[in-house]
């Protein structure tokens, strides 16, 4: 036969920022941290005062890709001051690099969340089968040892916990030498609504929440950060 | 009404061969043939305005001349005749059509869009139609050989309970040849060609509701209907037959790229070696290893569990299996201290933890194996038990 | 001297064979009839106190009463009786031994003392012995069949340029067996049983010094002298002289312990692992995968780079076989443009990207292989090519 | 062939603890932090004067397997006040858990030292073949993945550098995404050592360096824990 497993014309696809991508993933109830966009040193107080302390500050401006590097992200602010001082810092930082005022859009304020395990929750639709999901631990496993699970939607819980047994990065969510055991109920339910939502949502191309972070038994998995790519209509 | 026509499509009571030729070289004298000489018992109807009779048939000008209903019609026609026939195989209401003819999607525009206009015309009708630029298929048990391959042409095929769908001619015909040689044969054999109608998904839907058909073979390249394709992979399941497949293209160029976004991590190739996971498919890497998987599934009933038995007649081999059956993560449990017994009586010399060693004494003692084999089976340990014979020291 | 007598051993020119019996079915009788038809050349003295002559030859009551030089003498005999004679043979100043016989030290500890008795004698005379419990030895070239194996009774052995070892009779037989069925032979066939003196350290040694012998194959268990071994390795890797091995035992049982510690990281099989891929080792998996991988060596020139083009009848094996070669770390370089261009000049509608398709016409065009070889293998840009032709569609 | 590998009656051993085991790397120049027992605040206190700050105390007793658990580990202690300090609070550790200081031979002072990976250099004796090469990275890539090279002795450098190489963890030392290159033949000169140490040395039948300290290009590789298994003579 000809193999004609790949289009030739890419649609046009659109790249959805974190605020929008967490839009999307509040819709379908996808356990994400609390963060929110603020123009202004006033705004950043404002939306800081609404959450739980620790939160994280993390400067928007399309001029700037590689955020940490930067020393555009503060993190572990405990207080209103700490929120000041962090958002004065990041605007001195960028000035500091060439950047001013009106390059910057303003910064997304989070809670601060902390876990034990960095996992990687991808969707990527293939133009054949539609939505593939893909699992695995954060840092090395992924990127150095392609130490990833994938599964063809639509998924059941256990066949996604199957799927997390597969990853040879596993015995650490799983009470690794003494250690606790990680939520990873927590992260096939997360998983599931992924899913669901990528089967609901076929204008979803591509979908990296990375990290999510894991915790210990019983308290949940977090996305913490959100990138979801459309294709134009 | 559609998977009707599949079934006068691979199973017809009678077939016209458009392009029919005395020649037993041309592509039109070869099915035509076969049928004959294999003992095809529906009827044969050759088409061809430059005969009145072939091989003592009665030959027709056109297939709307051709007498009675038409199941099949084969197309062995030049490229440039195909369309206008095959719309006279509609107005002949044939059931169904397998066009051999190249020329069409494989070679250029003109031909994609006589192709794309059979497509139509095929779902519009009702009628299936395998091909263009196929080498066709065989249905062994009834004798129909709508092929010209010439794999066929020297030995009438095998019969098994196997059933072999082949997105390439080519690779088709090495692998029944191959299996030929291993006295391995099939049930159907079909090769799809370029796919315009029935495609390699229908083929193994087909197969997995045939029931002289226990095992499932598939060559695959690539698909257009990915959901089709998951749902007869999950019908064949369901109804117990293993499908054991030989995907090419694990080489995805995409993955060479950086691995930053879920995107980079996911390549044509890993989707579809998912799909074969998800759905209980045994994916093959190379020929060999194809028809071995197969062969072995279509003799011999699925192990209960994971404890095997090996016997053989030599303790190096012995390790040797153990070695690569614990590598596939099946167990070879200790031998019972009391069948340990019963093996040492029989045998002093024997090696008798598992993998258990006969010795070369084999050759002298004519029912040593059986007594070993019924002193370890009958424990109820093991689900499976392998012989390795060997060739005599 | 040793090695002389490994010469001795391995290339005698004189052979006694102690237990010699005009019944071809017993164990002494099968090596005098093995040398006796198929020819050879050396002075062949059988040796049993029961007759005066078997088969036309003198047959003397014991070695001692034996004519002349005697470069080997086969054992025959029951256990009880091969000590005294080996001896005998030492007294008679017999250069190398080998013992069939069974009932040393695989047996029981009686039979490892008279084994390590035997060791202790042929160190001390410096005469080399094979076995005992071996099925012993043979050298095509020289017509040498110094075995009672039943493997080559129906034909001759094909002689080539692999020299083959194996530590187990039974593994040999059934690789030698399965060659054969192949076409495959070998310059040398040695099974070296519980080696009290020569190993298969000695083996490859003496294999990677004969003119004969390109490519050696080996069978291994065990060791007791890790240093030799080794030694050996390297020695027919300077001698470019390809080792393939076949090692039994992967599953390490040390391996399951804990590995909070080095010694818990490093099991026996491990070990051998390393020495082979230090040295050079082409380590098989399988049956299969050994003689194939051997063949290869034994016939094909190592090529000088990574730089593979493929030739097929199929665009699906090409990528099948483009899958495999990038999986085993070659390359496939794309065809240079020039190139592609003389291929479309020649056959429009073949597949000049490499792995390059030359489609079924190469049924009809004669020259179509060799005009395509010949455009990409000039361009200087690959290393070796692969052709795959397959059965006929 | 008779199978006969493994030796079945093993040879008594004789385990070398820290401070002897540290005797043997020193007498072949195979690089070590500085580090001394002590069996008193006092003598801690002179041994800590005598190194470089910051450095690490660490219990010593046969009754405490687990020291970092046990609080019985005490790092970056940066003047003899805070060495002074972490005396006393290892003590207080082990009595809350029921050691009194008779159970406690002492401690180590060590210097501390950092780096950006921990790497595992073992040697095991083969009984057929002798003294074997292990190396890989410390931590997950060893235990879970068992992602080691081995090599049997001798080894020239070239032979050390591939085994290195050959490990799945391998870009990590080397610029791994742009980060600063390891002083990876300082880890191989380390190696070479221990390799020729064990050669000359035979009646070491297993040694453990876990971990090796690697830093950066040009700054060194630094075994900071050693055990060595003897064969009784
Ligand atoms: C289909 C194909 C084989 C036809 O080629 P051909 O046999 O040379 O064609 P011909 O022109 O000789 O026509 C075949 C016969 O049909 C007859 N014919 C012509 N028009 C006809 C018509 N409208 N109705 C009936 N018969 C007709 C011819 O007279 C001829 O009969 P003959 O053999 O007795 O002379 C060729 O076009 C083709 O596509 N070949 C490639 C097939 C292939 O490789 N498929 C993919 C496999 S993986
Ligand atoms: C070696 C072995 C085969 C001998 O068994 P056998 O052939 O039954 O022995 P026999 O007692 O018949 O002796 C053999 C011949 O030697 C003769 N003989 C006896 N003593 C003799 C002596 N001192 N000198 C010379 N000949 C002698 C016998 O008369 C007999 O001759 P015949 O065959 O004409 O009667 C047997 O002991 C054995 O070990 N078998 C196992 C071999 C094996 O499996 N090896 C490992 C392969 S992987
Ligand atoms: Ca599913
Ligand atoms: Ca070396």
């Amino acid at each position: 036969m000809t193999m004609n497993t790949v289009p030739v014309n890419h649609p046009p696809i659109h790249v959805l920022n974190e605020v929008e991508s967490r839009k999307i993933l509040k819709e379908y109830a996808v356990p994400h941290n609390k963060s929110a966009f603020a123009k202004t040193k006033e705004e950043t107080i404002q939306e800081a005062d609404k959450m739980e302390f620790p939160v994280v500050l993390k400067v928007v401006s399309p001029l700037i890709v590689h955020k940490s590097d930067f020393g555009g992200v503060q993190i572990n602010l405990q207080n209103i001051q700490e929120v000041e001082e962090a958002f004065d810092l990041i605007y001195e930082n960028a000035k500091k690099r060439g950047v001013v005022s009106n390059g910057i859009e303003g910064v997304i304020v989070q809670e601060m969340i902390e876990g034990k395990e960095e996992i990687l929750v991808g969707i990527k639709r293939d133009p054949i089968f539609g939505p593939v999901l893909v699992v695995g631990l954060g840092g090395v496993f992924v990127e150095l040892l392609k130490d990833v699970s994938l599964g063809i939607a639509p998924l059941e819980e256990n066949e996604i916990l199957n799927m997390l047994k597969k990853l040879k990065a596993y015995p650490l969510l799983n009470g690794y030498r003494g250690k606790e055991k990680l939520d990873i109920d927590a992260l096939v339910q997360l998983c599931k609504k992924v899913v669901d939502m990528a089967i609901r949502e076929d204008g979803i191309l591509e979908m990296d929440l990375n990290p999510v972070i894991l915790r210990e038994e019983g308290k949940g998995a977090i996305a913490v950060d959100a990138r979801i790519v459309l294709q134009e209509k | 009404m559609k998977n009707d026509n599949l079934q006068k499509l691979f199973n017809p009571e009678s077939i016209a061969i458009i392009g029919a030729s005395p020649d037993k070289k041309k592509i039109g004298g070869r099915p035509l043939d076969y049928l004959q000489k294999y003992g095809y018992e529906g009827r044969i109807l050759p088409i061809n305005p430059k005969y009145d009779d072939i091989n003592n048939l009665t030959c027709y000008p056109d297939i709307l001349s051709a007498e009675g209903e038409v199941d099949l019609a084969i197309i062995a026609l030049p490229s440039q005749a195909v369309v206008e026939t095959f719309k006279k195989c509609i107005e002949k209401n044939v059931r169904s059509v397998i066009i051999f003819s190249a020329g069409f999607g494989e070679l250029d525009e003109q031909g994609a869009k006589e192709q794309e206009e059979i497509t139509a015309l095929a779902e519009k009708h009702g009628i299936r139609v395998l091909g263009p630029n196929c080498l066709g298929m065989f249905n062994v048990k009834k004798g129909v050989y709508s092929t010209f391959s010439t794999i066929i042409e020297e030995e009438q095929p095998i019969e098994s309970n196997i059933g072999f769908v082949s997105q390439s001619g080519a690779f088709g015909s090495h692998v029944f040849t191959l299996a030929r040689q291993n006295k391995i044969g099939f049930s159907y054999f079909i090769a799809t060609g370029n796919e315009c109608d029935v495609d390699v998904a229908d083929c193994i839907k087909f197969l997995a509701e045939d029931p002289g058909t226990d095992v499932i073979a598939c060559y695959i390249e690539g698909t257009k209907d990915g959901a089709k394709l998951i749902e007869a992979l999950q019908l064949a399941h369901e109804n117990n037959k293993p499908v054991i497949a030989i995907k090419v293209g694990k080489t995805d160029v995409g993955m060479k790229a950086a691995l930053s976004h879920t995107g980079s991590l996911v390549g044509a190739d890993t989707v579809f070696d998912t799909i074969f996971k998800q759905n209980g498919v045994y994916r093959a890497n190379t020929i060999e290893e194809f028809l071995d998987v197969t062969y072995a599934a279509s003799k011999l009933p699925f192990p209960k569990g994971r404890n095997v038995a090996v016997f053989t007649v030599s303790g190096g081999v012995g390790i040797l299996l153990a070695d690569q059956l614990t590598e596939n993560g099946l167990l070879l449990p200790e031998t019972p201290e009391s069948v340990k017994e019963k093996l040492r009586d029989i045998l002093p010399i024997a090696g008798v933890q598992n993998p258990i060693d006969t010795t070369a004494q084999i050759s002298y003692m004519p029912t040593l194996l059986e007594d070993f084999m019924e002193s370890v089976l009958s424990s109820g340990k093991y689900d499976s038990a392998i012989v390795f014979l060997g060739f005599a020291g």
